[in-house]
């Protein structure tokens, strides 16, 4: 579904991804791990066209979508929950819902927005109020239920996991998890990745912009390497 | 080649002054070479744009005579400007000729500098002298807060009690304000006045006029001549300005001038070439850089050199030179050279300029 | 107490202009954060084009239209040929570049058109209308009814429309704009046409009764621009109460205090109600937890 | 050779101020020269207050205002040098700055634009409408400052231009040193993090308020002096000095040349004196072509002109 | 007398108590962990203790000075440090820059003596480098010392804001979630970090969601949920406490810390 090939990208002139092969198959839960710094926020930047590509190419669902402009590629099927959660803090929580389906203007937005207030029901509460004033975690959730507004056929994830609860913790990956009966393809930059391995099909480990390791989770929980520089003790 | 420099505010606040001056000299100066130049010689004119900005105008004179070595300036379209620029001229010693109103440019007089357009005190006391001749003795004034309105504002409260007149209400507008109706409502109220009196020029004039017909105020409303040209009518709209009265040249009333007046021919001479090649109409300020072009260019004639000393004490020498402002006679402590005879008192009828007396 | 209704319907009047400058900046700084210092421009382009186009003997609407389309036309060009080139530059670097094209578009005017003042006549007559002892002209009630209507269309269009709200999101962050399908080039142009269109508007109600000449503009950018400050910059509602406080807070002082020193009062309360609500009387206090 | 370090500015600078003359056709050159200067020294000091703490003010031409009248007006009313009157003007400025800036620093960004606005309007309002001590709009003459009558004592004959160009130039290299000597130290260092986060940087230590005050009385005290200056050069001065548009030019030269750096700063000041000086080439297109010039300097060069080519040229070397 | 005490500390936004009347003392040299679901009000508190909002109610005792409400440009000087959860990096200054920064309190000194160079600002300035530099290889920034802040990935940002605080020597520092957006192996160099600085006699205040760190390093723990406190004391109790797991931690979390 999601085929990347020799991707490069850079800041200035400094590049930072230096050729990057991953692909996802429709329906799977692809997790990329990596240190800080590794690129992989880059990574999903190029995927979601806010970050020029340099070199290589991306296609998903067969199209060409190395150089297809930021905002045409929620229409395509690909969402994001971006790094720093980037929600508009000036406007409410529901505005925020609202917008992450731009797009659409049927019946289904309410619905949506329902199951959305379901899923974090903190959120409901805070409807009418300035987004600006959640919580860092409240935010976290305002951004991954805004991407999903957005009926993504493709959900790229980064860290969503990062300054959330426990409790919630869990209840996310079980939310990426359940999105595969719903059809949609995940794309999981995660720290926590135990966790993410634990739900995902494959995984790639990504060092100083470069693929380094990928396999099946299976695989990778349990390899040496992995356990070493990213699971700890 | 002989190479006058002139230095105007053709853009900016005062760019209806500037622009009409800008326009005239270019005109007459392709005029004079056309027949010929000065004494044979072309004459080259280096004009740069001010914007009435006193710190570029002086820049200006001093590329004027330092880089492009011309033998005299015409300009300064504002006070402003010209007084930044006399200490310069003066030190170079290149005769220059101002297009503005103030008195404080030609007194004390600077041996250097001389000026075509009447004195803001002339004005006044032409204004005040038909005020007079009407049996009006209190008054109210409203005046622009631009160099113009507020020097003149300051001449004729000095002038007033010569003529008997007592300034009662004393108001004032800013540049680009939009509406006067508050300060004329305060003038309205006064008790005891006879007649009100505008000194200012640009758009805040025809908005007093516009505002003192809307509240109904029917006292003789005077405008200086700061505004006298065909455009001020235009704005006012014929029916506010019905009745204005102002002290103006012989340009605006070029029709109706009597043949035998020594102004007639020059005045419309003057008009008819500008408006065919500006399609635009004559204003009195076009006039002034109409004269200060002529004065300079007898000058030269008569000093028969280009030297800028000889030139000086040219004009100065002037005398009887028919203009479209007036007859200049300048001398060694007159450097204006204009008296109020010149000057012609103005009324508005149905949307034309008629002489009063 | 008729002075004091005509220092009242004076300063409305004046206010209403002021108010239709000051909702024309809202938008464009809706969605980018920007105070486009070129709004003053398209006043005058709104003024100056139907100036011509009615003397070349077009009617008052056609030639109105001509001046709002040609505005919008120019607004949308600036968009297109400077803002967007220079998308991802600082916000003082985009002041500058509106700085520079109200200069552009003065000095362009000023050769197109000419440098000299004009008016076309009032849409329905000069006659004063006498109002409990003041008068008051017709055009004035064009004016005020011009920012009432400017005013609710923009109130609904950024409170009721999901295009509205995509605007405010623009400006909120782009980024994320982006990310949820808002075409951001896009909101710019229709912001730039729609801040020209307003601007343009204003200065075709504006005109029989300031007049205009090709630099108009900025004293009108200043005046609009202090007036959505107090109001609070980016809320319709704003710059509406901005204008017409703004308007007659310099009619009172003229008539009551000083006329010289009418826009010093003006700032004055300017400053003392930025010093009580820092963010102007309607502004929105911006959220950004730490 | 790091573009921006102190010595290299300075030397580049005062390397600048003094070969430039050998090219000078005429004294009218010196003039623009000085002119430059004194717009660079006006700039230097917002780029302390916009470049460094990042507080933009769009009523510095007020301090201008004050400085200039200062010297047209202290030697009148209190029989001092006009030398000493620059050194009153820039106290003056620097404790008015200290009154007003207390309040107008609370706010922030277009809200302090606009309360900085209000207060240069109402300086140039004072000396516009308090005509009968400031000579009102057409302005008023300034004494001589009298260093030209004291050289031909000495036996030295110099052009008032030249020695106008060497004295503006002498300040601006004093004004340059003072603001990179901040760039580095502690208070620019604070200026800067209060620039990137204020919270942060209160949270390090940094009492904001104070720091933001002291760089408004800085910058006041630049556009102070630098008002006296045009008005000792040109011995007569106008309320224009302390207008809105004078304000605005202060920081689009700023902007333009590249506002966080000295060097950019009095580059911009350089461009935007000279340039209506050449554009006059254009005639009836001078403004035209001005605003384009902005516009394109600010589209394709962003950070400014310096920052932006500097970044280019290290681009190539790499 | 404690180092830091809080007392009956409250807060509302529009109506909602933020936080509402929350007590706890903090020892030199102890580590006290905040934890509470998201929204519980831990960023709100440890906003209200470092000076940033004025409490509505309750009172902050530092060193037994009441310094409630007190700006945190003065709070810095009594001690207090703190890094953000929504990050506050001078992003356009360098690396080495930011951390120079955080010797404000160190280096500052006069702005005529920093105006004219005078000697004594230079040799501050020196100084204070040096220092800064150690600090950046004490969390693992020495590389990027030189870089634009701004340019820096997510993890490496909270890291410098640690290395940041530190350079105040605080008495007390107050940590709003310093292994967010890091991973296993990362955080487990932050907490060495954390607990290298605790030892030295630094009083640590802390919120994290990261169970295994709180629990391996905290010695007291409180628990705050919708603005009040529920539960407080070693990580031992307060893991094991079913209010904490129901609200908080939930089954699988409260296992995992078990292990840890
Ligand atoms: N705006 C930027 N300008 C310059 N360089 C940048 C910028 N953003 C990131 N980088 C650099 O690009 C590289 C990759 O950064 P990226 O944010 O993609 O890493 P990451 O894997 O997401 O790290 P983290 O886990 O810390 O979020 C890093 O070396 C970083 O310093
Ligand atoms: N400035 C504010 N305006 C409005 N509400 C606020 C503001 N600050 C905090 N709140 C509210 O107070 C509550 C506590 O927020 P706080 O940020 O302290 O939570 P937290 O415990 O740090 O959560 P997290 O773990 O998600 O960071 C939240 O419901 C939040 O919405
Ligand atoms: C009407 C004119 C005499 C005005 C004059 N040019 C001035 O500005 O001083
Ligand atoms: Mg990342
Ligand atoms: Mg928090």
């Amino acid at each position: 579904m999601l085929e990347i090939k020799a991707l490069k990208s850079a800041y200035g002139r400094i590049e930072v991804l230096h050729g990057i092969d991953l692909s996802v198959s429709s329906g799977e839960i692809v997790t990329v791990v990596g240190a800080n710094g590794a690129g992989k926020t880059t990574l999903l930047k190029c995927l979601s066209g806010v970050q020029p590509v340099i070199g290589g190419s991306i296609s998903f669902r067969g199209e060409t979508m190395t150089h297809v402009p930021g905002h045409k590629r929620l229409k395509r099927g690909l969402a994001q929950s971006p790094e720093g959660r980037q929600i508009f803090t000036n406007l409410s929580v529901e505005e925020n819902l609202r917008l992450g389906a731009f797009l659409f203007t049927d019946a289904r937005v309410d619905q949506d927005m329902a199951e959305a207030f379901q899923m974090f029901p903190v959120l409901k509460e805070k409807r009418n109020l300035n987004a600006g004033g959640l919580s860092g975690g409240q935010q976290q959730m305002l951004a991954i239920a805004r991407a999903l507004m957005g009926r993504p056929a493709c959900l790229l994830l980064d860290e969503p996991s990062m300054g959330l609860a426990p409790i919630l913790v869990a209840q996310i990956f079980d939310v990426v998890k359940g999105l595969k009966a719903l059809d949609v393809t995940v794309l999981l930059v995660e720290q926590n990745a135990f966790g993410a391995l634990s739900i995902a099909d494959r995984g790639y480990v990504m060092e100083t912009g470069r693929v380094t390791i990928s396999g099946s989770a299976k695989e990778l929980i349990a390899d040496p390497r992995i356990r070493e520089a990213y699971l700890g003790h | 080649d002989i190479k006058i420099g002139s230095t105007l505010a053709m853009t900016g606040p005062a760019s209806f002054l500037g622009d009409p001056e800008a326009k005239t000299l270019e005109m007459l100066v392709e005029e004079v070479n056309a027949a010929g130049g000065i004494n044979g010689e072309m004459i080259e004119l280096i004009q740069y744009d001010d914007g009435a900005d006193p710190n570029k105008a002086r820049t200006f004179a001093v590329r004027l005579i330092e880089d492009d070595e011309v033998v005299a300036i015409i300009g300064g379209s504002t006070t402003g400007t010209t007084l930044a620029l006399m200490p310069e001229v003066d030190a170079a010693g290149i005769p220059f000729i101002s297009l503005a109103g103030s008195i404080s440019i030609i007194d004390p007089v600077e041996p250097y500098t001389f000026k075509t357009p009447h004195t803001d005190r002339m004005a006044c006391q032409k204004v005040f002298e038909d005020m007079q001749k009407r049996g009006i003795s209190k008054i109210g004034m409203i005046s622009g807060t631009g160099g113009f309105g507020a020097s003149m504002r300051k001449q004729c409260l000095e002038v007033a009690s010569d003529y008997g007149i007592d300034v009662i209400a004393d108001e004032s507008y800013g540049p680009k304000d939009a509406d006067m109706t508050p300060q004329l409502t305060n003038i309205k109220a006064t008790d005891g006045i006879e007649a009100v009196l505008n000194p200012g020029f640009g758009q805040g004039p025809a908005i007093v006029t516009r505002n003192y017909s809307q509240l109904g105020i029917d006292l003789p409303l005077y405008q200086s001549h700061g505004v006298a040209s065909q455009g001020f009518i235009d704005l006012a709209g014929n029916e506010a300005a019905e009745g204005v009265r102002l002290p103006g040249t012989a340009l605006l009333v070029a029709d109706i001038l009597p043949a035998d007046d020594p102004q007639t021919e020059i005045v419309r001479a003057y008009k008819t070439a500008f408006e065919q090649k500006y399609e635009m109409p004559v204003s009195t300020f076009g006039g002034y850089a109409h004269d200060a072009f002529r004065i300079l260019v007898a000058a030269i004639e008569k000093a028969g050199s280009s030297d800028p000393e000889a030139i000086r004490d040219a004009i100065e020498e002037t005398s009887g030179l028919v203009g479209t402002t007036g007859t200049y006679t300048f001398s060694a402590d007159d450097h204006l050279g204009l008296d109020l005879s010149a000057f012609k008192m103005l009324e508005i009828n149905n949307g034309g300029w008629t002489l009063v007396d | 107490m008729p002075e004091l209704m005509q220092f009242l319907l004076s300063g409305l009047t004046v206010g209403a202009v002021y108010a239709l400058v000051a909702l024309g900046f809202t938008i464009i700084y809706n969605a980018s954060d920007v105070v486009n210092f070129a709004q003053g421009e398209f006043v005058m382009l709104g003024g100056m084009i139907t100036v011509f186009a009615y003397g070349a003997g077009a009617p008052l609407p056609l030639a109105a239209a001509v001046a709002i389309l040609t505005t919008v036309f120019v607004g949308v060009a600036l968009n297109k040929l400077a803002i967007e080139p220079a998308r991802g530059a600082p916000v003082v670097s985009l002041i500058i570049i509106t700085i520079g094209a109200s200069i552009l578009i003065r000095g362009v005017t000023q050769i197109v058109f000419d440098k000299q003042i004009h008016r076309f006549p009032a849409f329905t007559g000069d006659a004063p209308i006498p109002f409990f002892g003041a008068t008051l002209l017709p055009q004035s009630l064009w004016v005020v009814g011009g920012a009432l209507t400017v005013f609710v269309g923009l109130y609904l269009f950024f409170t009721k429309t999901l295009t509205g709200k995509a605007v405010l999101a623009t400006a909120n962050n782009r980024l994320a704009a982006q990310l949820v399908g808002i075409n951001t080039g896009w909101v710019m142009t229709l912001s730039f046409g729609l801040s020209a269109a307003i601007g343009a508007l204003a200065g075709v109600l504006v005109t029989p009764i300031t007049l205009t000449s090709y630099d108009v503009g900025i004293g009108l950018a200043l005046k609009g621009f202090a007036a959505a400050m107090l109001g609070g910059m980016g809320n319709p509602k704003g710059a509406l109460v901005g204008g017409l406080l703004l308007g007659v807070i310099e009619a009172m002082t003229a008539g009551y205090l000083s006329s010289q020193y009418k826009d010093a009062a003006a700032f004055v309360v300017i400053l003392a109600v930025l010093f009580a609500m820092p963010q102007g009387l309607f502004g929105a206090k911006s959220t950004e937890r730490v | 050779m790091k573009l921006g370090s102190k010595h290299t500015t300075l030397l580049v600078l005062a390397v600048i101020i003094i070969v430039a003359p050998f090219f000078f056709p005429s004294s009218y050159y010196f003039r623009v020269g000085s002119l430059i200067f004194i717009n660079g020294l006006a700039v230097t000091g917002i780029v302390i207050l916009t470049g460094y703490a990042g507080q933009v003010s769009l009523g510095h031409a007020g301090f201008a205002g004050i400085g200039a009248y200062a010297c047209a007006l202290a030697p009148v009313y209190l029989g001092v040098h006009p030398g000493l009157a620059l050194i009153i003007g820039a106290l003056l400025s620097g404790a008015i700055a200290f009154l007003v800036g207390r309040p107008i620093l609370r706010l922030k960004g277009y809200y302090l634009g606009v309360a900085s606005l209000g207060f240069g309007i109402l300086v140039a309002m004072l000396l516009t409408n308090e005509a009968q001590i400031t000579g009102g709009p057409d302005g008023i003459r300034v004494a001589d400052l009298g260093i030209r009558g004291l050289l031909r004592e000495m036996g030295f004959r110099v052009k008032g231009s030249e020695l106008w160009y060497v004295l503006t130039g002498i300040c601006l290299l004093i004004g340059a040193w003072l603001a990179l000597n901040l760039h580095d130290s502690p208070t620019g260092r604070a200026l800067r993090a209060l620039h990137g986060s204020e919270v942060a940087a209160r949270t390090v230590g940094v009492d904001v308020a104070r720091l933001k005050l002291q760089a408004f009385v800085i910058s006041a005290v630049f556009a102070s002096v630098s008002g006296s200056l045009l008005a000792l050069q040109n011995r007569f001065i106008t309320p224009e000095v302390a207008g809105f548009l004078h304000s605005v030019e202060m920081v689009t030269m700023a902007v333009l040349g590249g506002v966080g750096s000295v060097l950019g700063a009095i580059f911009g000041a350089a461009i935007l004196t000279t340039l209506p000086q050449v554009l006059t080439v254009f005639a009836e297109y001078e403004y035209a072509v001005l605003g384009l010039v902005m516009m394109l300097v600010m589209i394709f060069l962003r950070d400014g002109l310096l920052p932006s080519l500097a970044k280019l040229i290290k681009g190539r070397e790499q | 007398m404690s180092l830091l005490q809080v007392d009956g500390l409250g807060i509302e936004f529009g109506g909602l108590k933020a936080v509402d009347n929350v007590g706890f003392k903090v020892e030199p040299g102890e580590i006290v962990s905040v934890i509470g679901p998201n929204g519980a009000g831990k960023t709100t508190l440890f906003n209200m203790i470092s000076g940033i909002y004025l409490p509505k109610a309750g009172r902050v005792t530092l060193a037994g000075q009441d310094v409630t409400g007190m700006e945190p440009h003065l709070l810095a000087r009594l001690g207090l440090s703190r890094t953000f959860q929504n990050l506050q990096i001078f992003q356009h200054m360098s690396v080495l820059e930011n951390v120079v920064a955080g010797f404000h309190l160190e280096e500052s000194g006069n702005v005529l003596s920093d105006l004219f160079a005078l000697p004594g600002s230079r040799k501050r300035a020196r100084t204070v480098r040096a220092k800064a530099e150690v600090l950046l290889a004490r969390v693992g920034l020495e590389r990027a010392a030189g870089a634009e802040a701004g340019s820096l990935s997510y993890g490496a940002l909270k890291r410098l804001e640690i290395a940041r605080a530190l350079a105040l020597s605080p008495k007390i520092l107050l940590l709003d979630e310093p292994a967010a957006g890091c991973n296993a192996v990362e955080t487990e160099e932050i907490d060495e970090l954390i607990a290298e600085v605790a030892k030295s006699g630094v009083a640590i205040l802390l919120v994290e969601h990261d169970m295994k760190l709180v629990m391996r390093i905290s010695n007291h723990i409180v628990v705050l949920d919708h603005g009040e406190k529920i539960a407080e004391g070693d990580p031992e109790t307060v893991s094991r406490n079913p209010d904490v797991i129901a609200a908080y931690l939930g089954t699988a979390a409260a296992q995992e810390s078990e292990h840890a």
